[in-house]
């Protein structure tokens, strides 16, 4: 068994809104001096601690407990599951 | 952490040896200003806490109130400023947080929250208004996780708080009589700390609390968990329910070294606790760290060992940690073991007692020469300079901040923010009132009026929903205390506050006091904050909708007291001029009046004239109800003044009554007959607010324009910079 | 006639809830602790407001888990009336129970108001009282309050008959104005708005009597006593 | 010019408490089947489309904009900036 690091990023589907990104970017960011950045958008990441055997297993099991445990809820997310070393 | 030499003096001779490490630790925190009260304690017993329905048990940090039939109203103050200024929004809600427990901790439910913040110019500096807006949300996310409305608060804008902030919150309990935890403990009863767990965050909090805020310390950086909050909440009523609490304390400034020392000291018992027994963050924590961090969330409770298991199945069912840390002993020690190792073995009321301080105050010299006033330029168009003053961030409406806040849950909220003070109904069929005010503009340039004036408004306040004040509270905030003209400024404010205490028999059940409260810049401006609390037996005066034809009346005169007005500060962008003030047998004249002519029912509204003068309340009355009204300015009441006197002078004591015309001789009558000074100065019709001196017309403003101004500019200005 | 008011650990409103139906309704209403089972004799299902977990990851979503839940979704198979109010709503989502999500309002603030709803279906078992497009004065008290849902989905709620409350006006971003759903059966209702929070008159500014009947609607689906 | 895209990821500083990874935790994920996790941590992030010459550029512009506008708390968080071609 070994320890694992997983990065669960969490954000829209393309084609829902975020506002929270807008407001970011058009409140903050383009008011200032910055202005080539276009866009921003937010996202949540859950970042776990995990003993599997293997990478393999552990991106299977987290895959699993985002679905089941609606770590994401598919109608508006996607989630991406990052496996490290730890 | 440290203690300055002649205190660490005192402590060895106190002892007798040497202090360990540990306990220089504890002492420190202790002994921190804000922990012991070390400048102001002599000072602040001048202030009368006694009344009839006041209610004193050993060991409370809140206010207890008897408001009949059984019932009990309990009522705290505290600030975050510190940590405010550096995290606003962990600071502001921990601040929430820190007052809720003390409410929690005389054993009655919290049922409402109230906050007073003041930052820099949000106009100009960016840094303010990241400041606001994140300790708002910060107060909002806590609070309405918690479930506990904050129904009122002020907000306040001034240059003295640049890069600074000041965080105030108050809380109000109410809970059954019989249900009052009576602070008690016997040998062998057990010690048990209850809730968040121990961590590194926040050692220190006291002690920064107590400097200036240059060196920006990070480990006093907390980090607000409303849930375990909640959980502490219900399961600490749950356990008072079954009668499981011998004795309680919140855990704030000093940690666990000042819940233990306190605890022992008040019930003059001592206590012997293991720091291994306490659930911690971290598993390398010291002891010393143990003992002093400040993490949130945490409850002392001292029980017997026959109620153990029931206090350990509520806890769990809520899923919260408790654990049983030590027991009481008979020999007024506090010893802190590390299994069976001392790390600490001091007699309690040393170390709950510092030794207090005497220190030397001196008149300001600037106070020599604040009241001249200087020559103003000429107002050409009194209708604009009124806009302004609409927009301005200390006038402008703060429904920006108050939306963010569940103010009904609770179901109590009868008066909502927005108006004066807010009511709540009691389960006893009474209503209790309540609001805060500070005034710093008006306590720089008098500390001692600008006090007092702080005091009458948040009485006036309550005054204008039907209540009678019954209590208050004050929270003084100034500036480093061994600066003899600062702590002239704090005696001069407690004076005055002592005063009016005496005079209207309104006792004070609680307070706090913050110095060092420092900015790069200098000192803050004094900043006492007062609440008060009002009581309605019967009908709350609900303000009903005005319509054409209705009679605005105003009570009390009107001076040429302009020094702090938003007036002189805001358009003039002068500091000086005179300071309103008080005049004690007017005020009590005044409110009595009020009172009794609410209790015959046929007011509309009331609404108390305070920033911005007669100008801005009357327009408030016109904006909230959309409706205009025309005023003659040559009727009211007071010395003969300047226009721009009558519309901005901030003047306390004074009402405006709003009526049916047909009510209007009844009203006229019973004001003749209470001898106040009053006038039927206008009328509400149309659609402008119109102030007209003789046939000259002075002001004329569509309100719908004036309404939109009024309710836009604070969240624009948030939002849009 | 026994209600039940599911507690979760961070609820907030229960206590609300719990006034309003046994000291202005009547009702026979008791606690139900979410580790524990629904009595098996219940009526009808109230989920409250409140921060269950704290509003942590999304709101609704960790109480979703709670063991009463599976209770609850048989009590709805059963047709016995269950409303969610606020976080209740957002429980009822996020276990599945009625479509659609609750997403941080557009403002992106907690917004603490009062507003008016129109009723949309006047056949669940909280709305049978209304008139079809009754106004009902009351107030919200939301961070996660924007009800979303996709075009195909909100096809088929107009198709069902399952919206049954919208804003008046706009006022978070709602989809189609969405302030409450019902499931299919029409049983299992959410909504964000507060009615507990309406029904007396010493605390509402406007109008008590609208958000009374969602109560009354309860009393006559199922009666009150024994 | 080109355009790149930034990952800006927020989260609490190490020795500073997460309450939401501690509930995500402990009363959603140890409460399912999946045992084997042994932490979570939450993080934000906000991800930037951006144009600039090059990735240096990229990075300190990204940084001085978290800065400035106070995008993340230094008191209390910390923040990493991954750039990334697009
Ligand atoms: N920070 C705040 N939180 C909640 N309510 C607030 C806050 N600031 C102002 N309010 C509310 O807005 C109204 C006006 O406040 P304020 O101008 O301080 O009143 P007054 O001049 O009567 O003292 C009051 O009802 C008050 O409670
Ligand atoms: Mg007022």
């Amino acid at each position: 068994m070994a320890t694992f690091n997983v990065h669960v990023t969490i954000e829209n589907k393309p084609g829902i809104s975020d506002p929270e990104g807008e407001t970011i970017l058009n409140d903050l960011v383009l008011k200032g001096t910055h202005k080539t950045v276009s866009k921003i958008k937010t996202a949540k990441m859950l970042k776990f601690t995990i003993k599997e055997k293997d990478k393999k297993t552990v991106q299977s099991k987290v895959q699993e407990i985002c679905d089941e445990l609606r770590i994401y809820n598919p109608m508006v997310s996607k989630v991406t599951i990052d496996v490290f070393d730890s | 952490m440290s203690l300055e030499s002649q205190e660490l003096a005192e402590l060895k001779s106190k002892i007798g040896r040497d202090p360990t490490f540990t306990e220089l630790q504890i002492v420190a925190a202790e002994w921190s200003e804000h922990c012991s009260y070390k400048s102001s304690k002599k000072h602040l017993k001048m202030l009368p806490m006694k009344g009839p329905l006041v209610i004193h048990e050993t060991g409370y940090d809140s206010g207890v109130l008897d408001v009949g039939d059984g019932y009990v109203v309990t009522a705290h103050i505290e600030s975050h400023n510190h940590p405010s200024a550096v995290e606003p929004y962990g600071g502001a809600a921990t601040g929430v947080g820190g007052v809720i427990r003390d409410i929690l901790s005389t054993g009655t439910r919290p049922i409402a929250i109230f906050n007073g913040l003041r930052f820099g110019d949000i106009e100009k500096d960016q840094q303010a208004r990241w400041l606001f807006k994140n300790a708002v949300t910060g107060i909002a996310d806590y609070g309405n996780c918690l479930g506990i409305p904050t129904i009122g608060g002020e907000v306040e804008f001034d240059e003295c708080y640049q890069n600074y902030a000041l965080v105030d919150v108050a809380a109000i309990g109410f809970g059954k009589k019989e249900n009052l935890i009576k602070n008690h403990a016997k040998k062998d009863d057990l010690v048990i700390l209850l809730g968040g767990s121990t961590g590194r965050d926040g050692i220190g909090g006291s002690q920064f609390a107590s400097d200036s805020l240059e060196s920006e310390d990070r480990s006093a950086v907390q980090i607000p968990d409303p849930f375990i909050e909640k959980l502490i909440i219900e399961a600490i009523l749950e356990a008072r329910n079954e009668k499981l609490i011998h004795a309680m304390k919140d855990l704030g400034g000093g940690g666990l070294s000042c819940a233990i020392s306190e605890t022992a000291d008040a019930l003059e018992i001592g206590i012997e606790m293991d720091v291994e027994k306490v659930h911690t963050r971290e598993s390398d924590m010291r002891p010393d760290e143990i003992m002093v961090s400040e993490s949130q969330e945490r409850m002392l409770i001292i029980t017997s060992k026959a109620k153990l298991k029931k206090l350990q199945e509520i806890c769990k069912k809520f899923r919260i940690a408790c654990s049983v840390i030590g027991h009481v002993t008979s020999d007024n020690q506090m010893h802190v073991k590390k299994g069976k190792k001392t790390f600490a073995n001091l007699p309690t009321n040393v170390v709950a007692n510092a030794t207090l301080l005497d220190l030397p105050s001196k008149k300001p010299l600037y106070l020599e020469t604040i009241e001249e006033e200087k020559k103003f330029k000429a107002i050409s168009n009194y209708s604009k300079t009124m806009m302004k003053l609409l927009a301005s961030p200390n006038i402008a409406s703060k429904i920006w901040v108050y939306r963010q806040y569940d103010h009904e849950v609770g179901i109590r909220t009868v008066i909502k923010p927005g108006g004066d003070a807010s009511v709540l109904r009691l389960d006893n069929g009474k209503f209790l009132s309540a609001k805060i005010d500070g005034n710093p503009k008006q306590c720089y340039i008098n500390p001692r009026e600008g006090a007092i004036g702080c005091f009458e408004e948040a009485c006036r306040n309550v005054v204008c929903t039907g209540a009678k004040p019954i209590g208050m509270l004050d929270h003084l905030q100034f500036g480093n205390p061994k600066d003899p003209e600062i702590f002239w400024t704090f005696l001069e404010s407690l004076k005055g506050l002592t005063d009016f205490v005496k005079y209207f028999n309104i006792p004070c059940v609680g307070g706090k006091v913050s110095l060092y409260n420092e900015t790069p810049a200098g000192s803050i401006k004094p900043t006492p904050v007062i609440g008060v609390l009002g009581l309605i037996d019967k009908n709350p005066l609900i303000p009903q909708k005005i319509t054409d034809g209705d009679c605005l009346v105003i009570i009390g005169n009107t001076k040429n007291e302009m020094g702090g007005s938003e007036y002189f500060e805001y358009i003039n962008k002068f500091i000086g001029g005179k300071c309103p003030s008080v005049n004690f047998t007017e005020s009590k004249k005044n409110m009595k009046t009020v009172l009794e002519i609410i209790k015959n029912q046929f007011l509309k509204s009331a609404h108390d004239c305070s920033k911005g003068g007669l100008a801005v309340a009357v327009s408030e009355l016109c904006m909230t109800n959309q409706i205009g009204c025309k005023i003659s300015l040559e009727k009211v009441p007071g010395e003969k003044l300047d226009v721009d006197r009558i519309l901005f002078s901030e003047s306390h004591s004074r009402y405006l009554l709003v009526l049916e015309k047909k009510n209007l001789k009844k009203l006229e009558d019973m004001l003749k007959k209470s001898k106040v000074s009053f006038k039927l100065i206008g009328q509400f019709r149309g659609d402008k607010i119109q102030f007209n001196k003789g046939t000259k017309s002075i002001v004329d403003l569509r309100v719908d324009k004036a309404q939109k101004t009024w309710l836009n500019s604070l969240k624009d200005l948030i939002l849009h910079g | 006639m026994k209600v039940g008011v599911v507690v979760f650990p961070g609820s907030n409103c229960d206590r609300d809830m719990y006034h309003v139906l046994t000291d202005v309704f009547n009702f026979d209403a008791q606690y139900c602790w979410h580790e524990k089972a629904l009595p098996k004799n219940i009526d009808a299902v109230i989920l409250p407001g409140g921060f269950s977990y704290g509003d942590r990851l999304r709101a609704g979503v960790i109480a979703a888990h709670s063991p009463i839940i599976k209770d609850v979704k048989k009590m709805a198979k059963k047709g016995i009336p269950i409303l969610g109010v606020c976080n209740g709503f957002q429980i009822l989502v996020e276990s599945g129970l009625l479509p659609g999500i609750l997403l941080k309002n557009e403002s992106l603030n907690f917004m603490c108001e009062w507003t008016n709803l129109i009723v949309e279906n006047n056949k669940t078992p909280f709305t049978n009282q209304f008139k079809l497009h009754e106004k009902i004065p009351i107030p919200i008290a939301n961070g996660e309050g924007r009800y979303y849902v996709d075009d195909d989905t909100l096809k088929q709620l107009k198709k069902k008959n399952q919206i049954v409350f919208r804003y008046s006006q706009v006022i978070n971003g709602s989809s189609h104005r969405i302030a409450g759903v019902c499931n299919q059966e029409g049983n299992v209702v959410g909504m964000m708005p507060h009615p507990e929070r309406a029904v007396e008159s010493e605390i509402n500014p406007m109008d008590n009597k609208p958000s009374s009947l969602i109560f009354e609607s309860l009393l006559a689906k199922i009666g009150v006593g024994n």
